[in-house]
């Protein structure tokens, strides 16, 4: 046997409550070599993860591998014993999962879980466990690495948890690292140091990788291989050189053709007498206790003021907890503004969602960025979606699943999805789910935070023209926002940069070439290109790296 | 965060002392509704309405209720319980050593009974849908489903009548060993724990279910962690909240609930002081009594609320 | 099988313990609030009375030594002599004075004020000598002196934790509501006793437990088990059972001033409606004595053989139902756990009422605050009457018109009179006569229905010997500690 | 998981899927249903009648459970017990939950004051006896079934209020509640719809728990005086009157031992196996 990994013929089923058998995985074979990372791309549900987690030897909650070998270094992780299993687990093979968030203990400090692996496999004292983690909590660029070991998990942001779910898998010296889709929740700006430093402990180690992504220029950086899955099927497979210069596959090509989204027209009736949608002014707000000035001590929204007319969206850029989100819940009225105005539809709004009235709710929806907390774990699909018909329309049953047949498409979801439970859908699924919800209320405005960073380029691509198409039908507006610059020029019809709480500039996407601003100049500079040698012959200004680089 | 902990505790505690103070009053309340008065009640079938004047007025019993109540109150600030109605002996007399024994009985019981019925709650948790699992859902379910006193009563007959092993009474003043200590305590240790243990075991394996299927056990799980450190390291961390609760709900009865066990083993403690003292209408007993058990109770959930609170760092 | 030990040689030793069935916070060492079995076992063992009524019924002199009337209204009485207290104080006739006074003080509380209303004034005559004289003659005075509440307590006496008495065994310990140990008292007037070197009184109230407590061997003595555990025991080496049938009854009243009491005819189908012999039989499981509706039981000297029980009859009782127009008609029944069986007893009646169409509706009450609440107040209720030595004592508490506890509303000025006239004679045989025909009224008259005097089983240890039943109760009337001795 | 994977087998019909633990157990509890309905129509003595000379008689042609400690017939009181077992345990505790969940996630959801006096007084109630409690209803408003209903149901209101609250305080703080909440969505809707969902199990499974200790109560109320008066006697009542029959193995306590033991031990494996409704409908 030649291959670290040899996957043969796997076949993973579901089966569903009703004892019904799904295949998801259908005769899935690949190969990855010592040292060798080998990036697995498609569709979002083609079953990515599935696999992935297939090399532990591992199937979630409800599926199991029915058929096909599974040999990592010489054995087959289908027929292991359980406790085999677990001494591979950590140290042969380590895991950085998809949603790092859930995927930490909240009772027990970083530090802890990132060493965990050494205590359980005994591999090094905990003194010197710590040592090694510090160091890699520097290479992964990881604000304070003395000190943010000693933190809970909540208490450390969405970008910072992913990179030490990195550290943890790396701490135990594997033979093959999966990473599932690891740099999701990160800016521009640190995704590139996360990149870099992957590249290079890899390199040093000798590791051999599985990196699953949608992003293809990131793939393109880091990949030796490509294998692209569809349907829970390989696609195609070949060197990243190769599927980016010639794929073979329509879908590969679907795939790279959809990551160069068509830049947005020029609005038809762009001059036409706009209209102000949404003004807010001078908006504060933030966590903590209350001063005495009656301003919060952590202010993460700093006298913030935007607009957005009728019928235009609005871009909302800036790095990994510069307070996007929250300005998207002040907006919402979920956490209410400590200071300012905002001015909705003409009519001053309550800055407490609870004191406003029905239709305004309804004529704003919110997209929160966490599908996987913000869908109700113990609901189908179709009640989750026709909530708001009920709610908002009164429409009747029939009138409701009919929509909802409706929106699953527009959203590209099967319509058989609407049985299910969140727990049973990919991450891009849920976040199509919690899309299609804010769609059923059939909104003026929908503020949505991130819902494309889980999406393949076919499927994201799909998404922005399905919001183009109702913008151009119904008028609607949007406040995106996302750390993909490319979505954003793609819909955006201005871009408000933000840095550390305030709104450092706004510019239209015709002049993202030009920022003036230097953190934006720093952020647009480091967009990945779909080139595999963009990153290793990256230069940027040492100056602006230094400022605004992490802290 | 340190003095985050410390107020927490210090709000729960002025809070502990409101309702302490709506429980006495409800209990004042309560007493008075009921109908007879010391007076008549000690005099039992001698009751004729001129004895019962000259008991009433010789008790001071004539003076408004309300007002012996505050003045009962106004002594407890100084730290003085009173003095029983029924036999003028003072309160504390009558309870402190049943409160020692009370306490004795319900400690001995914790350290067994928390134990097992958390190992036996967690492991069918682990085992969920097994036999082993079904085999603890029944036995601890048949189990408290027999009454207290046919339990008791069968410990008795089987361990003291017949076998001989164990004394049937719980005579604690005859505890010079620590065998003796065992022998006197078995019984009435073993009849708790059936009783509390099915609530605790049930608890547990409900919470500790929930925990199992975050994805932070399945991270564990892929870090190659034992099974016993997935559930004692990450499961149960995070379902301690219920489960203290749960225990602490069990516990709170050990301190007013046991009269059953204190009846057939004739062990003096509190809980069959209090019916002594609801049946006399003894009200500075009734309200020392009322304010000990609702002093456990408060005691027990509090720490349980504040072990919940200390367990989740994002509630700290 | 109900064994009385034969009297063989006692032997002094040992240490003893008993249970008895219930104990509460108010226990007490003061004889004139002494209430329950507990009390009067402490209080016998602490204490004497200056009489005391013997296995047969007749009064016998205990601290007294003679009890002298000519008109049966000034008594005088002679104390023995060189009787000590505990603490070393002889007993003089001013500690008997004080005795009997305090229950004259509505602040004791005395159980017996009532009884003792009638002694108007007391004097120490001299040391050893008292007098005492009563309101209206009462030839019984001797007896009624032999209650338990009348022992007799050291001059001035306020604090009776003590339990400083003249008694056969000193205390050692004494825990209200848990338990008392006396030890033997050295220097006991009564030469030769107690045998027991210690006694130790605790209560168990649950039935089961008691007997277990025995029969595990923790206990040598279970007072009053309950009948059904007599196969039990009596299938048992090494224990045996005492049984003593006193006065003790658990009777239905219906108040003859109340709807339905009122209607003569419902009392006298109520009478027929009780299947008395069901009541021993099933309920008090062959442990009792049928009754006859009046309280003088077959232990006294007085009781008379000749009223004769009357006999179940539901076609008689539904006659005198429907006469009183009652039938068909839901008639609340109060019972409580409070009277002894009287659930139970409910239970059959009602059962009996419901083959003839007569809707008794049992309604069960806490045992706590019964006698406050329900007992003499409610139409229909029952009570339980604890053996009294005296026929006067019985008539004048129950069914007098002017009784403090008439349970049925009971009122007949012939009765009043022949009461008053039995109880100034001291002449035995006319007083027997006056009180048979009393016995005959209450039967027939009073809104009383007695069904049975029930019987009291001991259980203990064969090892106990010197156990003799007692006319006052079990325990023999609550005084065996000063009598028992164990078996080496 | 692997390790928290339901391994019964289930059977589907009508949209439902079921195990056969849980079927049985329904069956169980369905038996004693019918019992309770039908009971005095097939008991064989009436339950006050004396029908044997003898007390904890053994089982025997014509009685057939034997007889009681007054000689009453087992079978007919065991029967007819169904009745006030079944029916007011069931009522009780329904009541019990049903307020006492409603209150907690309510207490939840809004929080503030009204969170702090509802836990307040409830943690007031229930640290009064019981016992004391029982006396007071007795004496305030008498005794009736439907009062010995209610007195089980307030005793045991806290104890759900109180594990509710603790499980719908967690839920409460997801995201899925906010999105419910800046829907506009009304308290009922978020806490019937949203919350209810997500602690159901845990709920039940305290249902299931609390149905044994109002089992258990019921009989020690009816000593106090409360409901039930003789000669109806729920099964708690049967075992605690015939416990002198422990020692002579008396059918008279073991039997409706044993039909208590039946019905809480299905009650509860039912609730661990409820059915359910299939989700999956595109077979
Ligand atoms: N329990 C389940 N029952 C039925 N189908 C399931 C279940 N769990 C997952 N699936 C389906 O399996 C497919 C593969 O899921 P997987 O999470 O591997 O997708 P993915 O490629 O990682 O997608 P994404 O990029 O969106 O994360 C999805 O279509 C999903 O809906
Ligand atoms: N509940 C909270 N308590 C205290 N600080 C918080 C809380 N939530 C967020 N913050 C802090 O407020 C800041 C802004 O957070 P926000 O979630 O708005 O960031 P973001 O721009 O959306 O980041 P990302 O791109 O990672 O989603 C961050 O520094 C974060 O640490
Ligand atoms: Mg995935
Ligand atoms: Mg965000
Ligand atoms: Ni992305």
């Amino acid at each position: 046997m030649s291959n670290l990994v040899e996957v043969r013929n796997l076949r993973i089923e579901a089966k569903t409550d009703s004892g019904r058998l799904v295949e998801i995985i259908k005769g899935v074979s690949l190969d990855i070599a010592d040292g060798e990372i080998v990036a697995l791309i498609g569709e979002s549900g083609s079953g990515k993860t599935t696999v992935a987690l297939s090399l532990m030897g591992y199937a979630r909650p409800g599926c199991r591998i029915t058929g096909g070998e599974i040999n990592v270094s010489g054995r087959n992780m289908a027929a292991l014993s359980e406790k085999e299993r677990a001494r591979l687990r950590g140290t042969d093979i380590a895991y950085v999962p998809q949603s790092a968030a859930a995927s930490f203990n909240p009772s027990s400090t970083v530090m802890e879980q990132v060493i965990e692996v050494t205590r359980i496999h005994k591999l090094m004292p905990p003194e010197r466990a710590r040592q090694r983690a510090v160091e890699l909590f520097r290479a992964l660029s990881l604000p304070d690495p003395e000190g943010i070991g000693a933190r809970y998990p909540h208490q450390v942001s969405g970008g910072q948890l992913q990179r030490l779910s990195a550290a943890m898998a790396l701490i135990g010296d594997p033979k093959l690292v999966i990473f599932d889709e690891p740099t999701t929740a990160l800016d521009v700006t640190t995704q590139i140091d996360v990149l870099k430093a992957f590249k290079s402990v890899m390199r040093a180690g000798g590791v051999a990788g599985v990196y699953v992504s949608h992003d293809l220029a990131v793939v393109a950086q880091i990949a030796d291989r490509i294998v692209v899955l569809k349907g829970g099927e390989v696609q195609e497979t070949g060197t990243t050189a190769a599927i980016l210069s010639a794929a073979q596959h329509p879908y590969t090509r679907e795939l790279l053709a959809a990551f160069e989204p068509k830049p947005r027209q020029a609005h038809a009736d762009a001059d036409a007498g706009t209209k102000q949608l949404l003004r807010i002014d001078n908006v504060t707000a933030g966590y903590g206790a209350v001063r005495a000035d009656g301003l919060p001590l952590i202010r993460a929204v700093d006298s913030v003021s935007l607009v957005v007319e009728k019928g235009r969206n609005l871009g909302v850029i800036g790095e990994s907890g510069c307070g996007k989100s929250t300005l998207a819940r002040v907006i919402a009225g979920i956490h209410p503004a400590a200071a300012g105005d905002i001015v909705f539809d003409g009519k001053e709004l309550q800055r407490a969602a609870r004191k406003r009235s029905q239709d305004q709710l309804r004529e704003m929806q919110i997209v929160f960025q966490y599908a996987d907390t913000a869908l109700n774990p113990a609901k189908p699909v179709e009640d989750i979606i026709s909530r708001p018909l009920a709610f908002y329309h009164r429409l009747d049953r029939q009138a409701r699943s009919k929509r909802v047949d409706e929106l699953l498409d527009m959203v590209r979801l099967p319509r058989t999805l609407r049985y299910r439970h969140p727990s049973e859908l990919s991450g891009g699924q849920k976040q199509r789910v919690n899309f299609a919800r804010a769609l059923a209320a059939a909104p003026k405005l929908i503020i949505c935070d991130e819902i494309t960073s889980a999406l393949d380029t076919v499927v994201a691509s799909a998404v922005i023209e399905l919001l183009k198409e109702l913008q151009r039908e119904l008028g609607l507006s949007y406040i995106f926002i996302s750390h993909d610059l490319s979505v954003v020029e793609a819909i955006c019809d201005e871009i408000m940069v933000m840095y550390n709480g305030e709104r450092v500039e706004q510019i239209t996407p015709d002049k993202v070439t030009a920022p003036t601003h230097p953190y934006s100049k720093l952020l647009f500079s480091s967009v990945p290109k779909l080139d595999p040698t963009w990153l290793d012959g990256l230069v940027r200004d040492p100056e602006l790296v230094s400022q605004y680089g992490h802290r | 965060m340190k003095s985050g902990v410390l107020n927490l505790v210090l709000k729960r505690l002025g809070i502990a002392v409101i309702t302490l103070l709506i429980v006495m009053f409800a209990v004042f309340f309560a007493t008075s509704m009921l109908p007879g008065d010391t007076a008549s009640i000690l005099l039992g079938q001698a009751a004729t309405p001129e004895a019962v004047a000259g008991l009433r007025e010789a008790m001071h019993l004539n003076d408004p209720a309300i007002l012996r109540f505050l003045l009962w109150l106004v002594g407890l600030l100084h730290g003085d319980l009173g003095t029983s109605y029924a036999n003028e002996m003072p309160v504390a007399t009558l309870i402190g050593g049943r409160l020692v024994n009370t306490m004795k009985l319900a400690g001995i019981t914790t350290l067994l009974s928390v134990p097992l019925a958390l190992t036996l709650g967690i492991t069918a948790a682990m085992l969920r849908g097994s036999v082993y699992d079904r085999t603890v859902t029944i036995l601890s379910i048949g189990v408290i489903s027999v009454p207290e006193f046919m339990v008791a009563t069968l410990a008795v007959l089987l361990f003291a009548v017949y076998l001989k092993w164990l004394p049937a009474l719980s005579s604690v003043n005859e505890a010079h060993s620590l065998t003796d200590l065992v022998r006197i305590y078995a019984m009435p240790v073993i009849t708790l724990t059936f009783v509390i243990s099915a609530q605790m075991i049930r608890m547990t394996r409900a919470a500790v279910i929930e925990t199992l299927s975050t994805p932070y056990v399945e991270m564990a799980l892929l870090k190659g962690a034992s099974r016993s450190r997935m559930v004692l390291r990450h499961a149960l961390p995070n379902a301690l909240g219920p489960i203290v609760n749960a225990v602490a709900l069990s516990l709170s009865y050990l301190v007013g609930g046991v009269i059953i066990v204190e009846t057939i083993f004739n062990y003096p403690g509190i809980a069959k002081l209090m019916v002594d003292a609801v049946a006399t209408r003894d009200l500075p007993l009734i309200q020392s009594c009322a304010m000990i058990f609702c002093l456990g109770y408060l005691f027990l959930i509090t720490a349980a609320d504040i072990v919940a609170i200390l367990s989740n760092p994002r509630l700290r | 099988r109900a064994t009385n030990a034969v009297a063989a040689e006692p032997v002094s030793g040992g240490n003893f313990k008993a249970a008895g069935w219930s104990s509460s916070t108010a226990d007490t060492l003061d004889p004139a609030k002494a209430s329950l079995s507990t009390d009067y076992v402490r209080c016998c063992s602490l204490y004497n009375r200056l009489t005391f009524l013997d296995k047969d019924g007749v009064t016998q002199m205990e601290l007294a030594e003679s009890f002298d009337s000519k008109d049966a209204k000034t008594w005088t009485v002679k104390l023995r002599k060189g009787v000590t207290f505990h603490d070393g104080k002889d007993l003089t006739a001013e500690d008997v004075v004080f005795s009997l006074k305090r229950h004259l003080d509505p602040a004791v509380g005395s159980k017996v004020a009532k009884i003792a209303a009638q002694m108007t004034s007391f004097k120490a005559v001299d040391k050893s000598t008292v007098e005492i004289t009563l309101a209206d003659p009462n030839a019984d005075l001797p007896t009624i002196l032999a209650l338990h509440h009348f022992m007799i307590v050291a001059d001035g006496t306020t604090d009776f934790s003590k339990g400083n008495g003249t008694g056969a065994f000193v205390l050692q310990t004494f825990d209200p509501g848990v338990r008392s140990v006396v030890t033997k008292n050295k220097n006991y007037w009564k030469s030769g006793k107690p045998y027991l070197d210690s006694f130790e009184f605790i209560a168990i109230s649950d039935d089961s437990a008691r007997v277990n407590a025995l029969l595990s061997g923790d206990i040598n003595f279970a007072a009053a088990i309950n009948p059904r555990a007599m196969k039990l025991i009596g299938g048992q080496q090494g224990f045996e059972l005492s049984k003593t049938t006193s006065g003790n009854y658990t009777d239905l009243n219906i108040r003859l001033d109340m709807d339905p009491g009122s209607k003569a005819d419902f009392v006298a189908g109520m009478k027929y409606l009780v299947n008395r012999e069901q009541i021993v039989k099933s309920a008090l499981r062959g442990l009792g004595e049928i009754g006859n509706d009046q309280p003088v039981s077959p232990a006294n000297i007085f009781h008379n053989a000749d009223v004769k029980p009357k006999a179940f009859d539901p076609d008689k009782a539904k006659f005198h139902f429907q006469k009183a127009g009652l039938l068909g008609q839901s008639i609340p029944v109060i019972a409580s756990d409070a009277a002894t069986s009287s659930i139970d007893m409910a239970m059959i009646i009602q059962a009996a009422g419901a083959e003839i169409g007569m809707k008794l509706d049992v309604q069960r009450v806490p045992s706590d605050g019964y006698w406050d609440n329900y007992w003499l107040k409610a139409p229909i209720h029952f009570g339980n009457i604890n053996p009294r030595p005296t026929p006067d004592i019985l008539f004048s508490l129950l069914y007098a018109s002017n009784a403090p506890w008439n349970e049925s509303q009971y009122k007949s000025e012939k009765f009043d009179k022949l009461l008053i006239e039995a109880r100034g004679s001291l002449d035995q045989a006319k007083r027997k006569e006056i009180y048979g025909q009393m016995q005959a009224m209450v039967s027939e008259e009073a809104g009383t229905i007695i069904p049975a005097y029930i019987s009291n089983v001991d259980a203990l240890s064969s090892k106990v010997k010197g156990l003799e039943a007692n006319p006052l109760g079990g325990m023999m009337g609550y005084a065996m500690a000063e009598y028992l001795w164990l078996e080496a | 998981m692997t390790i928290a994977r339901a391994t019964t087998s289930r059977r589907s019909f009508l949209g439902h899927s079921y195990s056969l633990v849980g079927v049985v157990a329904a069956l169980v509890i369905l038996a004693w249903t019918l019992v309770a309905i039908l009971a005095p129509y097939v008991i064989p003595h009436s339950i006050g009648d004396i029908v044997d000379d003898d007390y904890f008689g053994p089982m025997r042609q014509g009685l057939w459970l034997g007889s009681d400690y007054l000689g009453r017939d087992m079978l007919s009181r065991v029967l007819m017990g169904a009745r006030y077992t079944v029916g007011i345990s069931l009522a009780a505790v329904s009541i019990a939950c049903f307020s006492g969940v409603v209150l907690g996630m309510i207490a939840a959801v809004t929080g503030g004051w009204l969170d702090t006096c509802l836990s307040r007084f409830l943690d007031a109630m229930n640290s009064i006896p019981s016992k004391l409690f029982g006396l007071v209803v007795v004496a305030a408003v008498g005794s009736s079934i439907p009062v010995l209903i209610l007195t089980l149901a307030v005793i045991y209101i806290p104890g759900a209020y109180r594990f509710a609250r603790a499980l719908a305080v967690n839920i409460n703080t997801m995201d899925f509640i906010t999105v419910a909440r800046v829907r506009g969505e009304s308290t009922v809707y978020l806490i019937g719809s949203e919350i209810l969902p997500n602690i159901i199990r845990p709920v039940l499974a305290d249902f299931g728990l609390r149905f044994v200790f109002i089992v258990l109560l019921l009989s020690g109320l009816s000593f106090l005086g409360l409901g039930l008066q003789p000669p109806l006697a729920d099964w708690g009542a049967l075992v605690r009157e015939n416990i002198g029959g422990l020692p002579f193995a008396a059918p008279a306590v073991i039997v409706p031992s044993l039909a208590i033991a039946s019905l809480t031990i299905s009650v509860n494996l039912l609730i661990d196996n409820l059915p359910q409704k299939i989700r999956d409908r595109d077979a």
